[in-house]
């Protein structure tokens, strides 16, 4: 394998990693639900991406052969992450979740 | 019953073709015939739960979109990234956003995309499919998220699905 | 390494337990299903603890012993069915006594309302 | 390799899946095929028995894999026995259902052959996993069973019934998990042979997994302390269901004997006998504890569920002990007390449906239809049941008694078997006065007829404590050899050798 | 041959009885005379042989395990107690036809008469103690359906219940005894019985053993203080009284003394033991008897008595007291069922058996009363009558014994005593009926003579008593002997039988009993006033109150123990498993076996504190339903994730899915119940469960790391080398399931099935209010099907089928197959049940759900079975690589086959196990909705639910 | 340095996953759990991915594909309940 090849993957591997660990650094730390749920829905998403790129041009470059459900992994990851968000946050305005104080906007409650 | 042969979602037969070429690991003379039985059986079995399609689907601007979406995913998640990480407070805001497309598949393609870009998720989509309600992670007015949104995804759409 | 999944599953067998002697059904339930995960990882080290050695031929030099795989596989189906058919149970329990407790009819169970408190979730 | 191992388990297995297909066909159809498959199950246990006469082992390999790596399913006079006992069981309670108590879900039949099916399994198989697994399926389907006919009463019982099986199911897989940490097999025949290499301390390991193997046998069969969920699940459950259960207990003593003697039996070396020292005295504080609820009942359904923690406690001990006599007399007393409190389950759901409100309290209740019939063969199955001449039951108890010999063991063994005895009586000749004897006026409404053919499955039960006088000498010639049989290892060991179909021939 | 016959015959006749029973009494009462009289007919050609000293036996093997044969003999003693029974039972066969009124059931009455008479028959000619033990109980239980013969009585049903328990408890500590002696001995057969006397007698269980015998013999025959179940059987048809409670089964205690007599007899423990209590029963019965004022209570504590002198005469141990008691066993007989008869045809003619109200019946029925007058006096052994014989021999012997000292007077002062009462009840008998005046109010007035044949049976007793009493010689001389001789094991001693033997003690008491009798009977008022102040025991009220004290301490204890709790029931097994794990645990040495522990990864450990820490947080945070449901869905995320690290794939998926749809079915049942547990148990008890649980954690904790450290070696290695060549499969877990193993999988998928119909049975009819909102006082949202949901889950149908196929296909060689296929495609679906409702999707899905379950079994069967077909044994596979033209090579496998069954299977039963819940909700209920535009759909769901 | 980057990224991830933990058992709301634990697993996923990666062995995609394509129904499930009580209706 070479060496530039290692770089790629080594930077796609940190980045993803960065990503996952912010996006869970936001969870953690934002006010409230709903700023919350940025963090998840696209670091993460992002993060965890870049790592299935990373495993599939490691893998590329292994003897065992090519392999692309890395794709089908991040193509589910984004069909899915809208519609997890979305039911989430619907509960979370049913339920009245509190929102953080300097929220403009009011959420629904259908 | 010749009907019943047929391919009765191209598209989708399409995709499920490729999909299970990147599943069986590069295309060759099995995976070739397993995917099409595949591709033909599967929206076989599946397409009465797809009870209503759009009337119009250009399908070849999808990829087109597609790419944007994904570009605009990548470059806009080192902003919220930045922002979690910065000690300044985020400013969030919902904003109803009023809807122009009406074909629900439209709806719900625009309302991914704003979940995915960073610093927007669709709260939620009105009963009646006018609104969107969008929750924005920071920022000062709502007109400015309205109208990013309206140009760079909902006019593609627009045309995709009219 | 050893030590870290012992402990794991003696946490999930205490926890499960704890959870078994409950009053409700749905903590039983839930008792029985973390006393079942229990029990597969319990199955699964059976056949000792292998890393990067899945008994799948040719892709490593060594492989895990994949009797117990097979064992715990088919362990997790029925323990699925058994959960199953216990939540529905107690869905019937609930249907037939207007009451989630374990020993059914509220009038006719042994009084243990001494202990009884009412308290509001979250 | 012969065919006919496989009978018990596809005919009931095939039978449910059709009884699944033709689920909304009409009832008469399904009844007549369920009872086709019932009468054929029959049959085919009926052939094995005469297979296993001839004291040779016989054995199936599944997917033609050699023991101990497949499974096997093996065939020996115990396993003949125990599936034709399941079977006459089955069949007479399954005549008794169609009599009308498998109305009210579609499901009954199905679910009556799959649970045939797990014990014919259970019954056959030679291997410690695929045990579990029959156990399983044989659970899952009284479950099922169990909460089968309408009413709110059934749902409390049930759910005790299952989250007990459940954690027992759990008890056994660690069991599982620590004989096979040691031994690294699974067949019961090379589990005998490699237990009495076991030594140091994975020695403790197995012997503890041994012992966890017993509790859980032990709470299938309802031996004190796990006796308890017993009475009210069996109580609540519909007549044919409650009378095919009395298997169900026997089920955990056939798992006793049929994986103590063998792999921790007399050979087992420091592990020889595990566990029977536990297991007599619990026997007999079983009995003790049937007795004592067979005397405190108050509805003839709860003095037959006591009843059947009785005959546990009265087999088991003799079984702990472990001589042959001990365990032929006690595979004797097994046949007679399955079907005698089988019959007496259906017997009193006749006496219930002629009683009304009155059901089966031992209470004064007006005259009820059919009384000679009905008190007659509540008659029968009480002597029976609480062990008196001339049927079936007195013999039973009889080589029971005989199989020991003086000492401490005689004494506790005597003295609580005759004394229970004597106080069962009580409690049946009580039960029996007050219900068909002693009426108040009055006529009782809603009275459903006593058919030809529930009269007839009840009675043939019942019956069965006759016919087992009759033929007492080859039924006690045959537990004998079982017996004989189950104490010799050495021809279960070599069911390990048994020859595969060849490639091609 | 006809020993067996002759026990055989009463029976078949029993059987035969009912048939008769439409043609009335004479039709059913001769038809049962007829096998009584073949059986007689059938000893006779015998008499020859015993009287010469002979014995006749008749054996065949039964059940040689047991020592039971059904071997018969008929000696003297078998051959007296034969002809009572016999000439008795015809006697009161025919005198029943008479006593019973024809409305009754008298098929019954006479199919029990036979009976009892085969199994008493079978009693006194079985020559094997077990065969006898068993026409022992037979009597008890005959007995007590005879009792009862009158059900609707109450004193009849107690004093059934009341014998049986006395006899056949009795009758369990005698089978008890047999089978000690039968151990001793070696064997049950009488001859080797009688034969080993001295070494029973020498062994040291005999104490025992002679305890359990005398039990079950004083029981049976009433002795004190077993005696109370006699007066109270007397609620029987008399008839009964007369054949089973006077002349025969009371008799069959002291059978058993006499036919034991060589192999038990002669020690001082059977002395005391039997003359005790025979000297105290004799005393007792009679003078309790002098104080009833029924007439049947009369003649029952007479014959308590009767029967203690009897007892008491074998328990001396000599030959002469041996030969007198069988002699009156004969003359007890006689006399004593025909005075059971004369008080059934009195209690017959005038309704009552109260002897104060039944008075000068002399003037209604002479002839009666001259028979009764006439048994009354043999009785009171008045000379010239049967009676008097044996009695003056009892006498004689109650001189003869010697006991040590003062004691010596005991036996002839209590002889004498007892004889005293005996005059003074049969005095009552007489005087008290038959004169003292006019009757007193009886129900049925004037009282007649019974039918004419109805006193033919008494007049031939009568007969007999007085023939015997005359010629006691030529009447029942030879029988005597012969049956004292068997009795004895040896020739009789010399006695005369002669109606006088001069002047001599015995005579005189006999005087002084007839005297005092006389005069006790003339002063019986101040005896009754004596009598009366004391209070009555009312033995049947005590008897109803021990059994229903015990019953009901029974009840409470069983109530205490068996309570119903759940939580006990666990407990207990949980602490079953812990106890009896615990010793062989604890006797290891070092938990950590030769292999040692592995270098731990920092990321493994942490991952695994988290899974331990979320598993306690469960078990902590149970009250909180949902978060606790949230808590063990990462418990099982990181279990799935332990799979991963430690190298099974396969597991880790099934796992994953099986994960998932367990929170779908969990959410769904958390839908109708309390969001949240209330603190039921106490702290202690909280405290205790955390115990518990602790010990079963760390006990598995020490067991598993023992297990993970010891070495090890498995049956594996075969699989591994085999699973591609033999199986055809890379992915040998794979292999195991559908191959190896694949029983066990088809087992497993029927556990699957059977749970889905079993759920959807149990489903069937339930109807379930779930709470209007959430724990929080929220009421739920309207809106069931969001557009977002809706408009991605259609997609991902047809794309996670694809994955489903994917992971299908490739399960053979690579981690997948049917069953995770199968649950893939389920949660796809259930995706859609959850996005578009109930209705649309079921309304999508072409198969029926038991359809798919059934085909799925059919087809892992089938497969299974197709290997039959080529000789191989089920579930053998077979693969094959076929190479197509352009297509490339393929691999074709049987198990692949088996594998689509255990997809459908899956599909199947797991989508009707979670639809079967879903379906319990009001919501679905609302089916007509068209569900071609969903919003429409939504909308209208809402009007619907708002109108509601 | 593949190595090297494996375990960092494999740390950090853990991190992640702790964070998401901490905010399970925080809270405040039900929601916010749902959220946690749908992030967990697909931070599971990149875990797999990263194991698959260091062990060489693509065996562990699959499992991380069923994450992809079923927890997102967990996680739908969990969420209609909360705000509709009936999941499947
Ligand atoms: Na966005
Ligand atoms: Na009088």
């Amino acid at each position: 394998m070479n060496l530039f090849i290692e770089y790629i993957i080594a930077a796609l591997l940190l980045l993803g990693a960065v990503f996952t660990l912010v996006g869970a650094i936001g969870l953690a730390v934002l006010p409230d639900f709903f700023t919350r749920l940025h963090g998840p829905t696209k670091a993460t998403t992002v993060g965890v991406g870049a790592m299935a790129l990373a495993s599939m041009i490691w893998f590329a470059n292994q003897p065992m052969g090519t392999g692309f459900v890395e794709i089908l992994i991040m193509v589910f990851l984004l069909l899915t992450a809208p519609p997890s968000a979305n039911m989430m946050a619907k509960a979370a305005m049913h339920m009245e979740v509190p929102k953080v104080g300097n929220t403009r906007g009011d959420p629904w409650g259908q | 019953m010749l009907g019943r042969l047929s391919f009765p979602q191209p598209w989708l037969s399409l995709l499920l073709f490729s999909i299970w070429q990147l599943l069986a690991d590069g295309v060759g003379g099995g995976s070739v015939v397993v995917g099409l039985i595949l591709a033909w059986g599967i929206p076989q079995l599946t397409q009465s739960f797809w009870p209503e399609r759009p009337a119009v689907f250009k399908a070849w601007r999808l990829p087109g979109y597609l790419l944007l979406v994904l570009w605009d995913i990548v470059i806009a998640s080192f902003e919220v990234a930045w922002l979690i990480i910065s000690p300044r407070r985020p400013e969030p805001m919902f904003i109803s956003y009023p809807l122009q497309l009406d074909c629900p598949q439209a709806i719900a393609i625009l309302a991914s995309t704003i979940s995915l870009t960073p610093g927007t998720v669709t709260a939620d989509i009105s009963d009646d499919h006018k609104i969107l309600l969008i929750h924005a992670l920071d920022t000062r007015t709502a007109e400015e998220v309205i109208e990013a949104i309206h140009n760079r995804y909902e006019k593609p759409l627009m045309e995709m699905f009219q | 390494m050893e030590l870290v999944f012992a402990l794991a599953i003696g946490a999930l067998t205490a926890g499960g337990v704890y959870l078994l002697l409950r009053a409700r059904t749905f903590p039983v339930v839930l008792g029985l299903t973390m006393l079942s995960y229990g029990v597969n990882l319990f199955l699964f080290a059976s056949g000792r603890l292998a890393t990067g050695s899945q008994p799948v031929l040719g892709t490593a030099a060594q492989y895990a012993d994949p009797l117990p795989q097979a064992l715990v596989l088919t362990a997790i189906v029925i323990g699925f069915a058994m959960t199953a058919f216990v939540v529905v149970l107690s869905l019937r329990n609930l249907a037939d006594h207007g009451d989630d407790h374990v020993d059914g009819d509220p009038k006719k169970r042994t009084p243990t309302s001494k202990h009884a408190r009412e308290r509001r979730p979250l | 390799m012969t065919h006919w191992l496989l009978a018990p388990i596809l005919i009931p297995l095939l039978g449910a899946i059709l009884q699944i297909f033709v689920g909304y066909a009409p009832m008469p159809l399904r009844r007549v095929l369920a009872i086709i498959t019932s009468a054929l199950t029959l049959a085919a246990a009926i052939v094995l028995l005469n297979l296993a006469g001839d004291d040779t082992y016989r054995v199936y390999a599944m997917g033609n894999w050699q023991p101990p790596f497949g499974i096997v399913m093996v065939l020996d006079r115990l396993a003949a026995m125990m599936l034709v006992l399941t079977a006459s069981l089955a069949l007479l309670c399954h005549l008794f259902a169609i009599g009308g108590t498998d109305e009210g879900t579609r499901q009954f039949h199905s679910l009556f052959l799959f649970q045939l099916m797990g014990l014919n399994i259970a019954f056959l198989t030679g291997d410690l996993f695929n045990l579990f697994v029959a156990f399983e399926i044989l659970l899952i389907a009284s479950y099922g069973l169990l909460m089968h006919g309408s009413g709110s009463t059934r749902s409390t019982p049930g759910l005790h019934y299952v989250v007990l099986n459940l954690v027992g199911s759990s008890l056994f897989l660690i069991s599982v998990g620590m004989i096979y940490s040691v031994t690294g097999t699974l067949n019961m025949a090379d589990l005998a042979v490699k237990v009495p290499l076991v030594s140091g301390d994975q020695r403790f390991l197995v012997e503890a997994g041994g012992m966890l193997l017993l509790v859980v046998f032990a709470l299938k069969a309802a031996v004190l302390p796990l006796t308890f969920w017993l009475p009210r699940a069996y109580a609540s459950a519909t007549a044919p269901v409650a009378a095919f259960f009395a298997i169900m207990t026997k089920v955990g003593i056939y798992g006793i004997i049929r994986v103590y003697p063998l792999v921790f039996g007399a050979n087992a070396g420091e592990m020889a006998n595990l566990g029977m020292n536990w297991l007599f005295p619990l026997a007999l504080a079983t009995l003790i504890m049937g007795v004592i609820g067979v005397m405190g009942a108050q509805t003839l359904r709860t003095l037959v569920t006591w009843q059947l923690v009785i005959s546990v406690g009265t087999l088991l001990a003799p079984i702990a002990l472990g001589s042959q006599k001990g365990l032929a007399a006690a595979l004797f007393y097994l046949l007679s007390t399955t079907w005698t409190v089988g019959g007496l389950f259906l017997l009193i759901e006749l006496v219930r449906s002629q009683r009304g409100s009155a059901s089966d309290k031992i209470v004064m209740a007006p005259q009820i239809r059919h009384r000679t019939l009905l008190s007659s063969l509540f008659f029968f199955g009480a002597v029976s049941a609480a062990g008196l001449p001339p049927l079936s039951g007195f013999f039973g108890k009889l080589m029971i008694l005989q199989s020991t010999t003086s000492g401490v063991e005689m004494a506790w063994l005597w003295g609580t078997i005759l004394t229970g005895s004597f106080f069962t009586l009580i409690a049946y000749s009580r039960a029996g006065s007050v219900v068909f004897w002693r009426n108040i006026e009055g006529e009782i409404k809603n009275s459903t007829p006593v058919t030809p053919l529930l009269a007839l499955s009840t009675g043939a039960l019942i019956g069965m404590s006759v016919l087992m006088v009759a033929l007492a000498g080859p039924i006690s010639a045959y537990t004998s050899a079982t017996a004989a049989q189950l104490l010799d290892t050495r021809g279960y060991i070599q069911t390990l050798q048994a020859p595969m179909v060849e490639e091609g021939s | 041959m006809s020993l067996p016959l002759v026990v055989l015959l009463p029976f078949l006749g029993a059987m035969a009885a009912p048939l008769f029973a439409q043609g009335g009494r004479t039709a059913i009462a001769i038809a049962s005379t007829v096998p009584a009289l073949i059986a007689l007919a059938a000893l006779f050609p015998h008499w020859q042989t015993l009287a010469d000293g002979g014995v006749v036996l008749y054996t065949y093997e039964w059940l040689p395990a047991l020592g039971l044969s059904l071997s018969f003999r008929l000696d003297g003693l078998s051959l007296l107690f034969a002809l009572l029974i016999l000439v008795i039972g015809i006697l009161i066969i025919l005198y029943a036809r008479y006593y019973l009124k024809p409305e009754e059931n008298i098929g019954k009455f006479y199919g029990l008469l036979l009976c009892f008479m085969g199994s008493m028959l079978g009693i006194v000619l079985s020559s094997n103690l077990l065969l006898m033990m068993i026409f022992w109980e037979i009597t008890s239980l005959v007995s007590f359906l005879l009792i009862s013969f009158w059900t609707h009585k109450k004193g009849a049903r107690r004093g059934a219940r009341m014998a049986l328990t006395v006899t056949g408890g009795g009758g369990l500590a005698l089978l008890a005894g047999i089978l000690i002696i039968g151990q001793i001995v070696g064997s049950y057969e009488l001859d080797d019985v009688l034969a080993a006397g001295p070494i029973i007698k020498a062994h040291a269980l005999y104490p025992v053993a002679l305890t359990l015998v005398l039990l079950g013999a004083f029981t049976k025959s009433a002795q004190f203080p077993f005696h109370f179940w006699l007066p109270h059987a007397m609620q029987a048809p008399t008839p009964v009284s007369a054949y089973l409670h006077s002349a025969t089964m009371v008799k069959a205690g002291i059978f058993l003394l006499a036919r034991l007599y060589p192999a038990l007899a002669g020690t001082e423990q059977w002395f005391y033991m039997v003359s005790f209590t025979g000297m105290a029963t004799l005393l007792l019965g009679a003078y309790i008897a002098m104080f009833k004022h029924d007439l049947k209570g009369l003649l029952a504590n007479s014959t308590i008595s009767h029967l203690g002198l009897i007892v008491l005469l074998l328990g001396m141990g000599t030959e002469l007291a041996t030969v007198a008691a069988l002699f009156h066993v004969i003359n007890h007989a006689t006399f004593k069922a025909s005075l059971f008869m004369a008080a059934g045809i009195i209690d017959h003619e005038t309704g009552t058996r109260d002897m104060r109200r039944i008075n000068g019946l002399w003037r209604f029925m002479p002839h009666t009363a001259t028979l009764a007058m006439v048994a009354a006096a043999s009785m009171a052994g008045v000379p010239l009558l049967n009676g008097f014989l044996s009695k003056e021999m009892f006498f004689a012997e109650s001189l003869a014994l010697n006991l040590p000292g003062y004691w010596a007077w005991l036996p002839p002062i209590v002889a004498t005593l007892a004889g005293i009462f005996a005059v003074a009840y049969s005095a009552r008998f007489i005087h008290d009926v038959f004169f003292n005046g006019k009757p007193i109010n009886l129900p049925i007035y004037p009282p007649h003579e019974p039918p004419r044949y109805m006193k033919i049976p008494v007049e031939i007793l009568v007969f007999a008593c007085l023939m015997v009493g005359m010629f006691p010689t030529i009447s029942v001389g030879p029988l005597l002997y012969a049956a004292s001789s068997a009795t004895l094991g040896v020739p009789a001693p010399d006695y005369k039988l002669a109606v006088m033997h001069g002047l001599n003690l015995p005579l005189f008491m006999s005087f002084l009993a007839f005297f005092g009798g006389l005069l006790m009977y003339s002063q019986r008022k101040r005896f009754f006033a004596f009598h009366d102040r004391f209070r009555e025991i009312d033995e049947k009220a005590i008897f109803e109150k021990v059994v229903f004290s015990l019953g009901l301490r029974a009840n409470r204890f069983t109530a205490a123990t068996e309570n119903g709790s759940l939580q006990r029931y666990v407990m207990l097994l949980i602490v079953s498993a812990l106890a009896v794990a615990f010793l062989p645990i604890s006797e290891m040495g070092l938990f950590i076996g030769s292999n040692g522990l592995t270098p731990v990864d920092w990321p493994t450990a942490t991952l695994g504190a988290v899974l331990i820490a979320s598993a306690l947080a469960t078990a902590a945070m149970h009250r909180e339903r949902f978060f606790a449901l949230v808590l063990i869905s990462v418990v099982g995320l990181l279990t799935a994730l332990t799979f991963v690290r430690f190298s099974a794939p396969d597991l880790t998926m099934t796992q994953l899915s099986v994960e998932v749809v367990t929170v779908v079915l969990l959410m769904l049942a958390l839908y109708y119940m309390p969001s949240w547990t209330p603190v039921e148990s106490s702290r202690g008890r909280r405290v205790r469960d955390m115990g518990i649980a602790l010990l079963a954690g760390s006990g598995m904790t020490i067991i598993t790391l023992a297990i993970l450290t010891q070495p090890f070696s498995s049956i594996s290695e075969f699989f591994l080398a085999n699973s591609k060549t033999g199986g055809g499969g890379n992915n040998v877990v794979n292999v195991i399931l559908v191959d190896f193993r694949g029983f066990d999988t088809l087992g497993e998928i029927s556990v699957l099935a059977i749970a889905a119909l079993g759920i959807f049975a149990m489903l069937k009819n339930t109807t379930l209010t779930p709470p209007p909102g959430d724990g929080l006082g929220h009421a739920w949202a309207r809106q069931s099907h969001p557009t977002m949901l809706k408009q991605i889950a259609r997609p991902m149908l047809p794309m996670a089928l694809m994955v489903s196929a994917f992971i299908f296909l490739r399960g053979h060689n690579l981690p997948g197959g049917g069953f995770i296929a199968g649950l893939i495609t389920a949660v796809a679906l259930i995706l859609q049940y959850i996005a578009s409702g109930f209705s649309w999707t079921e309304d999508r899905i072409a198969m029926r759900y038991h359809n798919m379950i059934a085909l799925g079994l059919l087809f892992a069967v089938m497969t299974g079975a197709g290997s039959l077909a080529f000789g191989y044994p089920f579930l053998t596979s077979t693969f094959g690589y076929i190479t197509w033209p352009v297509v490339g090579k393929f691999e074709l496998a049987s198990a692949l086959v088996f594998d689509l069954g255990v997809y459908l299977a899956v599909v199947g039963a797991t989508l009707m196990m979670l639809v079967s819940v879903g379906r319990i909700s009001p919501h679905s209920a609302i089916r007509a909705i068209p569900s071609e535009s969903s919003h429409d759909a939504d909308t209208t769901t809402l009007t619907q639910r708002e109108t509601e | 340095m593949i190595a090297i980057v494996l375990k960092i990224s494999i740390a950090l991830v853990v991190i992640a996953a702790l964070l998401n933990v901490y905010r399970l058992i925080v809270g405040p709301h039900a929601p916010d759990r749902v959220l946690a634990i749908d992030t967990l697993a697909i931070n599971a996923i990149a875990l797999i991915i990263l194991l698959g990666i260091t062990l060489n062995t693509r065996m562990y995609l699959e499992a991380a594909l069923l994450i992809a394509v079923m927890g997102f129904v967990s996680t739908v499930a969990m969420a209609k309940y909360l705000k509709r009580g009936s999941v499947i209706e």
